[in-house]
């Protein structure tokens, strides 16, 4: 299958500003916070329908999401994992000594990953730090 | 010059801040009463005796006390705080802080050192084997009076804010740079025989950068001056030299204006 | 019957909106309704209701199951972690009123703790640039009365501060701008179309990471120098004509945010923000602000200024604070593994934090205060929910252009739930005992 | 509580006259009275000075623009903070004190009541949270009205009541004190980028001129009967030839007489005065015109002025003069803050280094002396350094030492770099008066509580006023051998009394004490235009509900003192 390479960033969204205030134990954080928005373009080179299960993988972290086509385009060769455990799983935590981590400007690589699941938001930070 | 020499021999749990080890606080000092100096290990507090094998008396004066650190001190900050005379030689790696606010003397690191090594430095030689980390002889946070004088040579890599609001003294970093040279700086001379990546300069109002390696991103702020034929620190060669930043304000000096001077090789 | 209370403030973002109304039962315990708030505020008052909520202490099990316990069990084992820890870490007050946090401040002095805000992931990078080079600003008011030049940069109102271009930035019509949208010049900075940059008059789409080179850049054309042709992805024609855009106005503002505080550069890029913001104050007059993301996080900056003199990333384990970013800064605390205790308070470190910095702590004596569950709580050894605050119990709150707003609270807690504050206040007595403070 | 009695000190009151003479302080129930019980406390004060405590008239120590020069300058605080021990609180900062430290320090000498100089209304809340975390001493604000657009626009046409009933709803709404004008007129010009330097430039669009503001403001002051007179910081501060627009100010007061029933006898308080008394055209010629400033007030009894010294260290400027605080860092280009505030002010903070080579900051030091050594009447001109601006209000006692010692003055003047600049520009070397212990307890005890209508209850050691009482281990019979004993003395008070609690014993925090904020309540005919225009502003203009802007919980303000003022059957 193919593979892309984009620039990731993270950040708000309003979906995931409704889906944290609605409780991060629910699927509803999943579906507002567990996605990766790219350009149409970017998807068509992955050559993957919108809404498949992706692998993300940068140097510190790989991360399941759902690929999605983005609102907020056009921006090609750029990725956007809305601000959450997803996102934090695999961003730079590099903060050049000025205490910020590097959630924006992390290259990564997506392929396609149709079988593997998603996880909650929780139940996806416990099993980083395994802790049960 | 008496040397004292401390070993680590009780590595610390947490980080240990051994701003009392600089020839300033050992001088006069006997072995056992540089034992008793304290040592903070977060909110505890103990004596570097604890932490530390001393032997050796320290001299009457800073200027004559040379330290020689052996062991592990890569979770040791602070070494060589504040120093005005003498030397210090670490063998290994230290952690942050080393060589900080230092106004003389010479101190050594044979390993690496992290962040803010040679902050607001204003005289004395600063010498690292390895790599440094970021904001090596820049100034303190909100200040706008960075390293003033004092030399730092580090012989690896070095890493991002490395002088910034530097107003004098020299830097000489034999291997890259990160992001982030000389920002706001207003004097000094930097010397980069290794690439740097971008920001370089930037907001420069005054001072001087050599880049012998690549840039990967010029600032806009940057104006190219012609090239220029140079022998800068024993080595000779051709710069492409540009003035800058122009979005900064700049002083006048018999009518010219004053600019920072990049100089990258060709 | 039911009773509706007028300007009620929404406790979720920066904007601080307090035009809120809540429809609530006449015993006031139960929220009904919500009018004025975003979809996000309305969420927040409603969630208050879930019957799902967790309204005791409880003791993370090995087997993952949770224990509960009382309020005084949970204050003991929170007062013995932070009295025994050699360095304890006290992170968050974004997210609770001034009076929490100034209890809080007497905890970490008495347990010699460091503590954060959530400015560490959030506008800590444009509070180091501040305190390098200023900020020329003014409260959101002066910008609906008299602002014509709106500008954006790094930052995407529509999602993250739903109601800030209906009550301040674009449509109002203040004194001076009485034809408002019409009146009004918008830019947006953005590598992204977002929908922000959607409605904007000129979309500088800048590529990511170089918001320095085009600021820098912008600063150059103020001053007709020289520029190469294209700077971060924008060519200088468009970049010379968004500068005397800016320069012709006769009140400007811009607006920044997590796009400049958190790409590569970080405070720089801020800095550079700001020293456009002084430039254009020799043409015109100018100001810039930044978009605080929490409700209260710029609250917990001024406590902390006021009391400790440092506004986040203090560190008191000398006895008094000292203030580096890049040594006292959480995230650098955590993942060098300088900190042997996590005690969380009005937000979620868990989900916002890199993962590296979460493994350190979900390993260490930890205590959550949240009435959420999240994965902070997730991994913590103890979980204390409390009230909600903002809508169960009142308080001082600070919005994005500093000015204080007090909260106010709309409904009663469930039965038995103590309020952050309260409970702070039963951990400080027993510290005191600890530690024989006067 | 407790009863003290302070034995055999060399008490300076000027409230009754006592010069110095020994004589018994006795305290009881928080207040001084003729005498106590053998079982009184004794405090032995025999061969040291004691005053009332005292009053820091003008001082930014609580508020929006302070608390930003905190979090700007962590510099100002790298080495230098105290830890906690004790009863204190860690403190920090030199040129902006953590609200403890400040509280503490101001106990330490001597001072017990202190004035908020600047108070934006739209951030009451935060300025008396920092007054509730500043511990032991008894804190009022004076909320700004120069640049008001409810002030603006009923002056405009001379609206005397309706401005008089709109400043007692604003001081009722924010727990004010006094009316505080700072460049009025020209922080609402700066909201456009641009400013008034003369008291007859017009404001853009609202077309009055300063003169006109000032003047309205003077009559509602006097209409309302305050406490305090107008308090103001006249336009053009700063500027070489400043003093001009200064005298213009002052002739503002002429003829009005101060209409109260707390003793006050000014209409007018000019603030800071030394930064408006420069000569000369620039920075070169730059001179000093003291002495035309002191001329004037000698002369003009319902005028009272402080000094504002400066203090030859590195400090942080901050005012609600925000065009001034943009010319100045276009000076020396260190970092700006600027804060406006909608409908109502502006404000900005730039660090400022008052070195002693350079001979502007030399000529300043001077003039603030010059301005304290030709007032003729030490009630009518107090001790300030207008914290931070001048100097650190740490710097009292080295202020003290200057003015009571010419040989101080002298060793200063001959370190100086540009000494002779400071001879030829200023009159100072030719003066060799020397204040007395008196005068300077009429300088900041019985002069500024009289200025803010407090002299019934502080300035003073009468029987009946509360038990604020400062001791000082200085020996007035000895003769001074070297003038920095002076500067020690005022630093660290051997005991000092507050309401009756005593809160430092030699020059320790023993009794965080319990601190009052004062506040005048004014009632005055019921105003229907006032309320509506009120309603109106906040439903257009306003970015916060009324509800929200009124709001001022008991939380913030624990301990209210409340000074009640009935202006409703007045005359006009």
């Amino acid at each position: 299958m193919a593979t892309i390479n984009v620039n990731l960033i993270s950040g708000r969204s309003i979906q995931q500003g409704v889906a944290i205030e609605g409780g991060k134990e629910k699927p509803a954080y999943r579906t507002a916070a567990g996605i990766i928005e790219l350009d149409p373009s970017d998807l068509k080179k992955l050559g993957a329908w919108k809404n498949t299960n992706v692998k993300v993988t940068s140097d510190f972290g790989s991360v399941i999401v759902k690929a999605t086509e983005t609102s907020q385009g056009p921006h090609p060769g750029l990725g956007f994992i809305p601000m959450g455990p997803w996102a934090n799983a695999i961003i730079d935590p590099n903060t050049y000594s000025t205490g910020m981590p590097t959630f924006k400007g992390v290259p990564v690589k997506v392929e396609v990953a149709i079988n593997e699941p998603i996880l909650l938001g929780i139940e996806l930070v416990q099993k980083l730090c395994g802790v049960k | 010059m008496e040397t004292v020499t401390i070993t680590m021999k009780n590595p610390p749990a947490l980080y240990l801040e051994a701003d009392n080890v600089s020839p300033d606080t050992f001088a006069g000092k006997t072995a056992a009463q540089i034992g008793d100096l304290s040592v903070h290990e977060g909110n505890t507090t103990s004596t570097l005796g604890k932490y530390f094998e001393i032997s050796g008396n320290a001299g009457a004066s800073a200027a004559d006390t040379k330290i020689v650190i052996k062991g592990d001190v890569k979770k040791v900050k602070y070494l060589g705080f504040k120093m005005s005379a003498g030397e210090v030689a670490v063998e290994g790696s230290t952690d942050q802080y080393a060589g900080a606010w230092m106004t003389g003397g010479k101190m050594q690191v044979k390993g690496n050192v992290d962040a803010f090594a040679g902050i607001a430095m204003k005289g004395g030689e600063l010498s690292i084997e390895g790599n440094a980390g970021n904001y090596l002889g820049a100034a303190y946070r909100g200040d706008w009076r960075g390293m003033s004088g004092g030399r730092i040579l580090v012989k690896g890599d070095a890493g991002s804010d490395i002088g910034m609001y530097m107003t004098g003294g020299e830097m000489i970093i034999n291997g890259n740079v990160d992001v982030h040279v000389c920002t706001h700086a207003e004097g000094g001379k930097v010397i980069i025989k290794g690439n740097a990546k971008t920001k370089v300069g930037g907001q420069m109002v005054d001072g001087t950068i050599f880049v012998f390696g690549t840039i990967d991103v010029m600032m806009p702020g940057f104006k190219p001056a012609g090239e220029v034929e140079m022998e800068v620190d024993g080595v000779k060669g051709k710069f492409a030299h540009y003035i800058g930043d122009t979005g900064e304000r700049h002083k006048k000096k018999k009518g010219q204006v004053v600019y920072a001077n990049l100089y990258k090789k060709i | 019957m039911t009773k509706t209370i007028t300007d009620v403030i929404c406790p979720f973002c920066g904007t601080l909106c307090d035009d809120v109304e809540v429809v609530v039962s006449d015993d006031g315990k139960q929220l009904l309704e919500v009018y004025n708030a975003c979809v996000i505020g309305t969420e927040k008052f409603l969630h208050s209701q879930s019957k799902d909520r967790v309204t005791r202490p409880r003791l993370h099990q090995p087997d993952g199951s949770w224990k509960e316990i009382s309020y005084d069990e949970a204050a003991e084992y929170t007062a013995q972690m932070l009295a025994n820890a050699k360095k304890p870490l006290m992170f968050g007050w974004s997210s609770t009123n001034c009076e929490a946090q100034s209890v809080g401040n007497e905890i970490a002095e008495i347990t010699r703790a460091c503590c954060d805000n959530t400015a560490a992931t959030c506008h800590g990078t444009s509070l180091i640039a501040i305190q390098d080079i200023g900020l020329p600003s003014c409260t959101l008011g002066e910008i609906k009365n008299r602002a014509d030049r709106v500008i954006f940069w790094g930052c995407n109102p529509a999602h993250a501060h739903p109601r800030h271009m209906s009550r301040y930035s674009i449509f109002p019509r203040g004194f001076f701008t009485s034809k408002g949208q019409m009146s009004r010049k918008m830019i947006v900075v953005d590598p992204r179309v977002t929908d922000t940059a959607k409605m904007a008059d000129v979309h500088l789409q800048v590529e990511q990471g170089k918001d320095y080179e085009l600021l820098n850049a912008l600063r150059v054309a103020f001053k007709g120098e020289w520029l190469p042709d294209v700077v971060a992805g924008i060519p200088k024609e468009k970049i010379r004509e968004a500068a005397d855009m800016m320069k012709s106005g006769r009140f400007g503002i811009i607006f920044f945010g997590m796009g400049v505080t958190q790409s590569l550069g970080k405070n720089h890029n801020i800095d550079e923000a700001i020293a456009v913001t002084k430039d254009l104050n020799e043409y015109t007059k100018f100001s810039i602000m930044p978009m605080r993301g929490h409700y209260n996080v710029t609250g917990s900056g001024e406590v902390f200024a006021w009391q400790f003199g440092f506004p986040y990333a203090v560190d008191l384990t000398r006895g008094f604070a000292r203030y580096n970013p890049g040594d006292t800064s959480t995230i650098d605390l955590l993942i060098r593994g300088e900190v042997d205790a996590m005690f969380t308070i009005g937000s979620d470190p868990g989900a916002h934090f890199p993962i590296s910095a979460v493994k350190q702590f979900a390993h260490l004596p930890s205590v959550c205060i949240d009435p959420h569950l999240t994965p902070t709580s997730g991994v913590s050894k103890l979980h204390v929910p409390v009230a909600f605050n903002g809508v169960e119990t009142g308080g001082n709150c600070y919005r994005m252009d500093n000015v204080p707003i007090d909260c106010r609270k709309v409904v009663e807690p469930p039965e038995g739930m103590l309020t952050d504050e309260q409970f702070l206040i039963k951990v400080r007595d027993r510290v005191r005992q600890l530690k024989g403070a006067a | 509580m407790s009863e003290y009695i302070i034995k055999n000190g060399h008490v300076f009151d000027p409230v009754q006259g006592v010069k110095g003479d020994k004589a018994d302080v006795s305290i009881k129930d928080g207040k001084i009275v003729d005498k106590v019980g053998s079982g009184a406390k004794v405090i032995d004060a025999k061969g040291k000075t004691v005053m009332a405590g005292a009053v820091e008239i003008h001082a930014h120590i609580a508020g929006p623009k302070v608390n930003m020069g905190r979090i700007y300058r962590p510099e100002d605080k790298l080495f230098t903070c105290t830890p906690t021990r004790g009863m204190e609180r860690m403190g920090g900062g030199n040129s902006i004190p953590t609200t403890f430290k400040t509280g503490y320090e101001y106990a330490k000498m001597g001072y017990t009541t202190a004035m908020e100089a600047a108070m934006p209304p739209l951030f009451s809340r935060h300025v008396h949270e920092e007054i509730r975390d500043t511990p032991i001493i008894d804190e009022a604000a004076f909320p700004v009205f120069g640049n008001n657009w409810f002030v603006l626009e009923y002056l405009k046409d001379h609206e005397i009541e309706n401005t008089a009933a709109y400043i007692a709803w604003l001081l009722r709404v924010t727990k004010g004190y006094a009316v505080k004008v700072v460049n009025p007129g020209g922080t609402e010009a700066w909201a456009w980028g641009l400013n008034c330097l003369s008291v007859n430039d017009p404001v853009p669009y609202f077309d009055i001129t300063p003169a006109e503001i000032v003047k309205g403001l003077i009559e509602a002051n006097e209409y309302l009967g305050l406490p305090h007179s107008l308090h103001i910081h006249p336009n053009n501060l700063g500027n070489p030839g400043c003093y001009e627009t200064t005298l213009d100010t002052l002739k503002l007061a002429e003829g009005i007489k101060a209409r109260n029933k707390f003793g006050r006898e000014q209409v007018m308080h000019l603030t800071h005065s030394q930064f408006h008394s420069y000569g000369g055209t620039n920075w070169g010629d730059f001179e000093s015109k003291a002495k035309e400033i002191t001329d004037y007030v000698n002369k003009n009894k319902n005028i009272t002025i402080d000094t504002g010294n400066v203090t030859l260290d590195e400090t942080t400027t901050m005012t609600a003069d925000g065009p001034f605080e943009h010319h100045l860092t276009g000076l020396n280009h260190l970092k700006w803050a600027n804060i406006d505030v909608e409908l109502e002010t502006g404000s900005g903070v730039v660090p400022y280094i008052y070195s002693p080579n350079i001979s502007v900051c030399a000529i300043q030091w001077a003039i603030g002396l010059e301005i304290a050594l030709l007032s003729k009447d030490p009630m009518r001109c107090y001790i300030t350094t207008d914290h931070p601006n001048a100097g650190p209000f740490t710097r009292y006692p080295r202020v003290i030492k200057w003015l009571m010692s010419t040989k101080a003055r002298e060793a200063q003047i001959n370190a100086f770099k540009h000494k002779d600049k400071v001879l030829s520009q200023t009159g100072l070397g030719t003066m060799d008066r020397e204040i007395s212990l008196y005068e300077i307890a009429q300088m900041t005890r019985a002069g500024p509580a009289k200025s803010l209508g407090l002299s019934g209850m502080c300035g003073g050691l009468k029987p009946g006023m509360d038990a604020d009482v400062a001791v000082y281990d200085f020996n007035p019979d000895k003769p001074v051998v070297n003038p920095d004993d002076i500067e020690k003395a005022f630093s660290r008070c051997a005991h000092v009394f507050k309401s009756g609690v005593e809160v430092v014993t030699n020059g320790e925090i023993v009794n965080n004490g319990h601190k009052r904020t004062l506040w005048v309540n004014v009632k005055v005919k019921e105003n229907p235009q006032v309320m509506r225009d009120i309603n109106e502003k906040f439903l257009k203009y306003y970015s916060i509900t009324q509800a929200n802007y009124e709001a001022l919980g008991h939380h913030f303000v624990p301990n209210p003192y409340t000074v009640e003022v009935d202006a409703t059957q007045v005359q006009v």
